[in-house]
């Protein structure tokens, strides 16, 4: 298919670049430099997609961000798909494959409009929420159909092949858009010494100065920015960053950058490139120039395809050398719009009428329409629009001096193309990031940025400042201040000439009247997007939303992927009017993060698959992966959970494991268990006040088990502490405490008690910690060391110095399975080496590697509780039974220590933890099981306590749990019951948590 | 064989190293980095490399202590930097400033029960050193883009007027952290946990890609 | 009154709906009331309701500072659930999704309730030893839940990655088939027009500046707009203002207002069904009927009053989401914003008599308030109707911080929203 | 995101590398032993929460691991002053 409507020549497509490109399965050309918009316009589609809620026909209205209408499906395979492009910000690429996101069976021949019009009127805003209640069951199924018809594009099904990229940016000035003003900023402000990053959303910098026929220090807008740019570039203290939308901008002057590095190429990025890069910037101050974008006039059938946005119009025509129709009716409230006439005109096309809707336009634009004889229809307005697969013809009639009424009856013109202008909104959205409510200022007819807190400067059309000539005065002073306030010098820059075309004034107005009430009219669209019209908005006002927040969630506006960049003001406008208030009284429009939507990959970067988050591993990890092991998250750490064999079951290598270190000797790798070094004479005072037993006596050489408590005096972590010299001691915590206990103590030695000298430091990774454990674990030692682990001179909760496989170690005869154990402490360097040595000795008493599950097990035979597990951040040492680690006569009142003395942590009946056996001792109770005393009561059946720690234990053979009764530790011998959710009831008895060896004699050997 | 301190010491310090028969395997060694650098590629625009098994000692002291800071310049050669974010080197002993009270000092490995032990029989009062050779690594990034990589794992500034040769911050890096030193004008020096040093390594390869990454060993 | 329908829609379609009625007057208030409720979102416009309902109390005022609905409940992720682990919680919350079954009737007003099921996931032993706790807990309460592995999750979702490839893979979740969604807004108006019909007087734009207060009883506000109104008695229901209310009263709340965000993606064609939510890689999502993916996680750490918190929090929610499902890579972030929620140390909230008398608190309901809004005016109104507090709010206490009867809600209840 | 002082390591830094741990100044009670339950619980859990200026506790936790004071507005979130533990803040309200 030909480009009917390209022009020869002109604009800045590179014509000897011709690129093929498909939408909805038909192959088009366009060329390089092309949008995917600019190059449909090109071939005359005039309809991309269908709207959500009447499914009306839609075409393109705009040239940019600002677009409601063109939104895209694109990709060539499945992998690639991106939903939900909007058509005028995608450059066109070579085999760029596109498709609309709504309208069945295609957007031509669409059923669903035929709802649209017959069901149209029944779904004023707010239909579904008077309607589908009844009867009550039958609402999931209306939303089935609610939820198909709704939802644009579509999300890929397979994973995204390519990879994104952040970067983290610091600066003295970020200048927010490469148009006149911003580029005059950022050249100050590099000139100046500053360190300067521009972006731009667009390809190519210069914003308007590239879809315009306006010159700047006398040669065309675009050699100028050239020029300007390549200086720019040229600054190592420069970023220059185009393809590049700022779409947020935070507290603290932080502002995050979206950089399209390859969408411009490719659906899938070229080998080893990133689709995108994030940067996250951090800038001493913001020179927002952010111009404004054109507004879009309210009238009847204002949504026909055809109907566009004046300047975007113009934009096609300078800038792609597309003109999308061939006879236009302008309609204007401003000089400025002129200009788009005239480059129809001039591009050979026909310009049926400028309809202004001022009594007495006047001015050179108004003269050079003129002059080109074009008829200028003054104090008239478009009240209609006809056609329905395209514009055919407008309805034109004269209107009231303050643009209320229609006074005078219709006159029809023939038309393919209406362009509509009702002003500029500057771009306020960066600025309302900040929690900066933007002010309405009379004189540009839009909100401007407000007060602000932030290190922030504007320049240019944001200010409502709209000719060139302002935005490249305003962007040289924000420029030169931004370096004053930097406390550097003024920059040496000339302000460049731009030709001032003088314009008379605008006038305020946003809804065009119709001859009917609003009410009766044919559909006026605000918010193309999610189908708001003009009606809608006035039935919310009468309907009692009078806040404009109420309005748009009412009625939706704003809430598109547009986010109402062209309809919010025109519906403020028009609720206003509803309300009979003027437009700041109606409130302001805030926006959010982000200016354009950005694709979730770009956000996350590279943290994700297998760098979504650390995995931790100790000295011994790779041994664990050459023998087969199973590993459990605990925290960031993977630990080894269970070794099997070949052919075993999970419950097997258990049993197996469990039996190995009873029976002979196993090996745990402990080295995960947080270790913080303490040293300083008050280390002793220090301990005693942070765990809840007694620490002043502790000798050298000794170890003890401590509980450590929040003020609440709930248990939050454990661990052994050893005594290594007078004013050194070795902590250990949980693994997944290990970080947090850290904080704690520096938290409590630093706010609280800055007087005890002591220093902390963690050494976790310092230490590889292996654990031996079992009757032939001393021989096994003993044939790595010479030092002398008898019974006699190495006791239990001792530690000593040695060496073990000629590595020196520290060893600590600690427990935590109840046999015979030795903690093994050597550097990590050390650690594999020794682990070997371990096993190369081991092999004759079956040295048998155990991960967490078996540790679980075995201290569970003990009764050892795990925090984290057997606790839960609600229970006190005394609910786990073990009074025993608390001493209340220490004279400082620990941590804790108060708060176990609450009413209510007090009472007897409070859970404590127990042993249970199952009286089928084959059942093995499921962890998380609930108990009760009575299993006959009603639901809600009252509960007593939960099942906390669950095994089968190959040593006992049979079950064995723990878990919390209700006064449980007085209930020795009682019967708890479990109802599971399989509807069995398993009956366990209340006992000692301690199920084997209670007297503690197999460790001491 | 390690040694302790005698009866009366009030800390237990030891020489946590084997002879020289037993070979140390530092945080990377599972990453095989020398077979890594010989298969190349030679050029690139940055360049990694681990410093395997030196010796890192943590110091924390009140530098206030000025008999305390006169013991230190004798132990280690060169006075403490008191100046926040400040390194002093000489020859292969780098003392970096980690918080007012806390220094990272990396020596050679074998040096560092040496250093250890003098302080131990020349500094008295308040303070604490512990050897935390075992719990972490000094890699070193250079080249062109060495600083690129540091930007995409750190939010540091790393402009020459705020980050000059000399500086060192400990930071976030990716999701982990890390002790950052500029030793160069494109050169960095990382301190990295052993734990995560798996993942750090992944991390770093993958941000170098567009550069193209040169292993050094 | 004007009841809505259909066969209404219809009818007024033929006078262009012109003559659909005001949804809410906008009166003047009154000199005294029986009872004045400061603030206007969802938790007060139910309490309003209730009272005027189910108590016969219709001298009532709800005075808004802003607009009604406009503060959490028009930012909330909409997730309504019940599957709390401690009694008390539990039957507080299950007391609201009774009322949430039959809302949309009550209210003749469609608050598109949708019991589309909420997946809470498992990544770890402990996870999945805190589901089965909750899980048990919660049929044992009379509360739906069940215990499901990673393959029966993968049925459910089949978009989720339940693959062992994961960083932290999906071991199993806790199912709750009659938890969902519900239109936000929806239930803010449904209950405003519902109280309006009623005789309460809704009373926008007017800030209670401070309470009036005399011999330790309140007898009134000081408003901004109208100056003194009486009341017998006054609940306060403001959210993250709560402690600056309370502030006003002379005392202070076991609370911290924190921001809360959410974002939403560009709206997308179907493709979730269900709530999913991750306490361990943090974060959840659902999906809306305007094909939104909402998504949230946690709180920002500092006291904001903002409505905005950091960046870096947005980040980490969007890993999460793709981490749990990576095919959303592609799908685009469209707008995010920020709540404040008021956070207690137990999360779970207040619903108490306070130190000055006829004063009363509903507030501390941090992540967790959306879902239980019918429930909590529900109580509230029974509490300040009879001047003492409904049996399932008493737990609820500012004075459990005193004695230490917490609900700890943090330990094994999976992610609060 | 803020940009917080830390006043030990005399730089700006990110906010990704502190932790906030609440309300600052809230000293623990000399004798808790002779504290009621609503004193103890006053201690533990009760707080300002003001919206306005805020005097709260961070630390560095990525960085200098030490702990310091900011005061902040709730609201703007504007940081008016950072100060070190044992001082007492100049900008109060």
């Amino acid at each position: 298919m030909s480009q009917k409507n390209r022009l020869q020549s002109g604009g800045r497509i590179d014509r000897s670049k011709p690129l093929t490109f498909t939408y909805n399965g038909k192959q088009f050309e366009g060329f390089a430099g092309d949008t995917l918009a600019s190059a449909l316009l090109a071939n005359g589609v005039d309809i991309i997609g269908r709207s959500f809620k009447y499914s009306r026909p839609r075409g393109i209205v705009a040239a940019g961000a600002e677009e409601p209408n063109a939104i895209m499906q694109l990709g060539a395979t499945e992998a690639t798909q991106v939903p939900n492009v909007r058509a005028t910000q995608q450059e066109l690429f070579s085999g760029l494959v596109s498709g609309s996101t709504n309208g069945w069976p295609n957007v031509e021949m669409d059923l669903m409009g035929l709802v649209g019009k017959i069901g149209g009127k029944m779904m004023p805003p707010g239909f579904y929420y008077k309607t589908f209640m009844y009867p009550q069951s039958m609402w999931e199924t209306y939303e089935k159909v609610i939820r198909q018809a709704a939802g644009l594009g579509r999300s890929p099904k397979e994973y995204d092949p390519d990879i994104y990229d952040k970067m983290n940016q610091h600066c003295d000035v970020m200048v927010v858009g490469a148009g006149p003003a911003g580029l005059m900023a950022a050249l100050a402000a590099a000139r100046g010494g500053a360190r300067v990053i521009i972006a731009d959303e667009q390809n190519e910098f210069g914003g308007s100065l590239l879809s315009s026929k306006e010159t700047v220090d006398g040669k065309a807008g675009s050699a100028w920015v050239a020029s300007v740019t390549k200086e720019l570039e040229a600054n190592e203290n420069v970023l220059v960053l185009p393809r590049s939308t700022v779409n947020g901008y935070h507290d603290h002057n932080f502002l995050t950058i979206h950089q399209r590095m390859t969408e411009h190429l490719a659906d899938r990025a070229p080998n080893g490139q990133v689709r995108a890069r994030y940067h996250r910037v951090r800038a001493k101050w913001v020179v927002l120039a952010t111009g404004a974008h054109e507004r879009p006039l309210v009238f009847a059938n204002n949504d026909v395809p055809g109907v566009m946005v004046a300047n975007a119009v113009s934009t096609y025509i300078n800038r792609y050398g597309v003109v999308p129709g061939n006879e236009l009716v302008l309609m204007t409230t401003n000089d400025n719009a002129y200009h788009t006439a005239l480059d129809w005109h001039d591009a050979g096309r026909k310009v049926q009428a400028i309809v202004d809707t001022r009594k007495n336009p006047t001015g050179p634009l108004v003269d050079a329409a003129r002059e080109r004889g074009i008829t200028v229809m003054a104090g008239s307005a478009v009240i209609d629009v006809q056609g329905s697969k395209r514009v055919s013809g407008v309805s034109v009639a004269s209107i009231s001096e303050d643009g209320s009424k229609v006074t005078s009856s219709a006159k029809k013109l023939s038309a393919d193309t209406v362009a509509s202008s009702g002003g500029w909104s500057p771009v306020v959205h960066l600025s309302c990031h900040t929690g900066s409510r933007p002010v309405w200022d009379d004189s540009a007819i839009g909100f401007v940025p407000g007060k602000t807190v932030q290190q922030q400067l504007t320049a240019g059309a944001i200010n409502g400042h709209y000719t060139t000539a302002d935005a490249l005065s305003e962007g040289l002073q924000a420029g030169q201040d931004a370096l004053e306030k930097l406390g550097l010098a003024k920059a040496e820059v000339a302000l460049p000439e731009s030709a001032q075309v003088s314009e008379s004034k605008a006038m305020a107005l946003y809804h065009i009247p119709h001859t009917k009430p609003t009410s009766q009219a044919p559909k006026q669209f605000v918010d193309y997007q999610n189908d708001v019209t003009a009606a809608g908005i006035e039935l919310a006002c009468r309907e009692g939303f009078e806040s404009i927040e109420h309005v748009k969630r009412y009625t939706a506006m704003g809430f598109g992927t547009d986010q109402g960049k062209l309809g919010n003001i025109n519906g403020m406008a028009i609720a206003a009017s509803a309300l009979k208030q003027t437009i700041p009284d109606t409130g302001t429009t805030i926006f959010r993060p982000n200016y354009t939507p950005i694709t979730f990959g770009a956000i996350v970067g590279r943290d994700c698959k297998e760098l979504f988050d650390p995995e931790r591993y100790s000295a011994m990890h790779k041994w664990h992966l050459e023998h087969g092991a199973k590993f459990e998250d605990v925290g960031q750490w993977k630990r080894p959970w269970y070794f099997p064999k070949a052919g075993e079951s999970m419950q097997e290598a258990l049993n197996r494991e469990c039996l190995a270190t009873r029976e002979s000797v196993g090996i745990l790798d402990a080295s995960t268990l947080g270790k913080i070094d303490i040293q300083g004479k008050d280390a002793r005072e220090f301990l005693g006040r942070v765990y809840s037993n007694a620490w002043a006596k502790l000798p050298v050489g000794k170890c003890r088990y401590g509980l450590m408590l929040k003020e609440d005096g709930m248990v939050f972590d454990d661990g052994v502490t050893s005594c290594l010299g007078e004013n050194h001691f070795l902590m250990t915590t949980t693994t997944g405490g290990a970080a947090g206990v850290l904080t704690w103590l520096e938290l409590y030695h630093q706010t609280e008690w800055p007087e005890l000298e002591v220093y902390f430091t963690s050494v976790t990774d310092h230490w590889a910690t292996m654990t031996i454990s079992g009757p032939n674990s001393r021989k096994l030692l003993e044939e790595l060391t010479d030092a002398d682990v008898s019974k006699e001179s190495f006791g239990f909760m001792d530690w000593k110095p040695m060496t073990v496989a000629g590595v020196p170690a520290r060893v600590f005869r600690i427990s935590f399975t109840g046999e015979l154990s030795f903690e093994i402490n050597v550097q990590a360097n050390y650690g594999l080496h020794v682990w070997e040595k371990l096993f190369e000795h081991g092999a004759k008493y079956d040295l048998t590697p155990y991960g967490t599950e078996t540790m679980h097990i075995l201290r569970a035979e003990k009764g050892f509780i795990i925090a984290g597990q057997d606790t839960d951040g609600s229970v006190h040492p005394y609910d786990l039974g073990m009074g025993w680690a608390v001493s209340m006569n220490k004279p400082f009142s620990f941590i804790g220590k108060r708060g176990m003395k609450r009413e209510d942590c007090v009472r007897a009946d409070r859970k404590q933890l127990v042993g249970l056996k199952t009286v089928d001792p084959n059942i093995v109770l499921p962890e998380g099981a609930q108990g009760v005393f009575d299993p006959t009561a009603p639901i809600p059946m009252p509960m007593v306590g939960h099942v906390t720690s669950s095994y089968w234990s190959a040593n006992l053979g049979r079950s064995i749990a723990m878990g919390f009764v209700k006064g449980g530790l007085e209930k020795m011998g009682e019967k708890v019951y479990y109802p599971l959710v399989d509807g069995r009831v398993v009956e366990a008895e209340i006992c000692s948590p301690i199920f084997l060896d209670p007297k503690g004699e197999r460790q001491n050997v | 064989m390690s040694d302790v301190k005698n009866e009366t010491a009030t800390v237990s310090v030891m020489n946590q190293l084997p002879d020289a028969s037993i070979v140390g395997q530092s945080p990377l060694f599972h990453a095989d980095l020398a077979t890594v650098a010989k298969k190349g590629p030679n050029t690139g625009g940055v360049s990694f490399k681990e410093e395997a098994l030196l010796g890192h000692i943590t110091l924390r002291m009140n530098a206030d202590n000025a008999e305390q800071m006169s013991v230190v310049e004798k132990v280690l050669g060169v006075a403490l930097p008191t100046q926040p974010l400040t390194s002093v080197s000489q020859g292969d002993v780098v003392v970096r400033w980690i918080s007012p009270d806390e220094w990272l000092i990396t020596v050679p490995g074998l040096q560092a029960f040496d250093i250890e032990t003098a302080f131990q029989q020349n500094m008295s009062g308040h303070y604490q050193v512990v050897n935390v050779s075992g719990g972490q690594t000094l890699v070193t990034l250079s080249g062109k883009h060495a600083k690129d990589v540091i930007k995409k794992s750190s939010p540091i500034d790393l402009h020459p007027s705020e980050f000059p040769v000399g500086k060192v911050v400990t930071s976030v890096f990716a999701k982990s952290s890390a002790v950052i030193r500029r030793s160069g004008e494109e050169t960095f020096e990382l301190v990295i946990r052993r734990s995560f040093s798996d993942y750090l390594w992944l991390w770093i390869q993958d941000a170098s890609r567009e550069y193209g990454l040169v292993v050094e060993a | 009154m004007q009841q809505y329908s259909g066969f209404g829609l219809l009818k007024h379609s033929l006078s262009h709906h012109e003559n659909w009625q005001r949804v809410w007057r906008n009166p003047t208030p009154k000199k005294k009331y029986d009872v004045i409720i400061v603030g206007g979102g969802g938790h007060g416009l139910a309490t309003a309701y209730y009272l005027a309902k189910e108590h016969n109390i219709t001298n009532v005022a709800v005075i808004e500072k802003g607009y009604l609905g406009g503060g959490n409940t028009a930012r909330n992720t909409t997730i309504v659930r019940s599957n709390y682990l401690w009694d008390e919680a539990a039957h507080l919350y299950e007391h609201a999704m009774k009322l949430w079954e039959g809302l949309s009737q009550d209210l003749n007003y469609n608050v598109m309730f949708s019991q589309r099921g909420c997946l809470n996931l498992g990544h770890t032993l402990q996870d999945m030893r805190d589901i089965e706790r909750r899980v048990n807990a919660n049929r044992l309460n009379g509360i739906d839940g069940e215990v499901l592995d990673a393959k029966q999750v993968n049925e459910i979702v089949p978009i989720l990655d339940c693959s062992s490839n994961a960083r932290y893979p999906v071991m199993g979740a806790s199912w709750q088939p009659r938890a969902g969604v519900a239109r936000h807004d929806a239930v803010a108006w449904g209950f405003a027009r519902g109280a309006d019909m009623r005789g309460v007087d809704l009373i926008q734009q007017t800030e209670v500046v401070d309470f009036i207060i005399e011999d330790g009883t309140v007898v009134g506000v000081k408003t901004d707009r109208y100056g003194d109104i009486k009341a017998d008695r006054v609940g306060c229901v403001t959210a993250g203002h709560s402690g600056v209310m309370a502030a006003k009263a002379g005392f202070e709340l076991p609370l911290e207002s924190h921001p809360l965000q959410a974002l939403v993606s560009e709206p997308i064609k179907p493709i979730l069904d269900t709530v999913v939510m991750s306490n361990h890689v943090h974060g959840y999502a659902s999906q809306s009927d305007k094909g939104d993916l909402v998504i949230g996680a946690g709180i920002d750490g500092y006291t904001g009053y903002g409505q905005r918190g950091s960046y870096s929090t947005i980040e980490h929610t969007i890993q999460a989401i793709v981490e749990m499902f990576p095919i959303f890579s592609r799908v685009r972030m469209n707008r995010q914003w920020g709540g404040i929620v008021d956070t207690c140390p137990d999360a779970c909230p207040i619903i108490s008599e306070t130190p000055v008398k006829n004063l009363f608190f509903n507030c501390g309901w941090g992540t967790g308030g959306f879902k239980a809004t019918p429930g909590s005016g529900n109580v509230f109104a029974a509490s300040l109707a009879k001047g003492e507090m409904h049996e399932l709010a008493k737990p609820f206490s500012m004075f459990r911080f005193h004695n230490g009867a917490l609900i700890d809600e943090h330990g094994a209840a999976g992610v609060a929203h | 995101m803020f940009l917080i002082y830390c006043p030990h390591c005399g730089e700006h830094r990110e906010e990704e590398e502190f932790h906030n741990h609440g309300q600052a100044h809230i000293a623990r009670p000399l004798d808790p032993d002779s504290c009621t339950d609503e004193e103890w619980g006053n201690y533990m859990f009760f707080r300002k929460n003001p919206k306005g200026l805020h005097h709260e506790l961070w630390v560095h936790a990525a960085g200098c691991r030490k702990f310091f004071n900011v005061t902040r507005h709730t609201a703007t979130y504007e940081i008016k002053e950072v100060y070190k533990i044992g001082e007492q803040p100049k900008v109060v309200e």
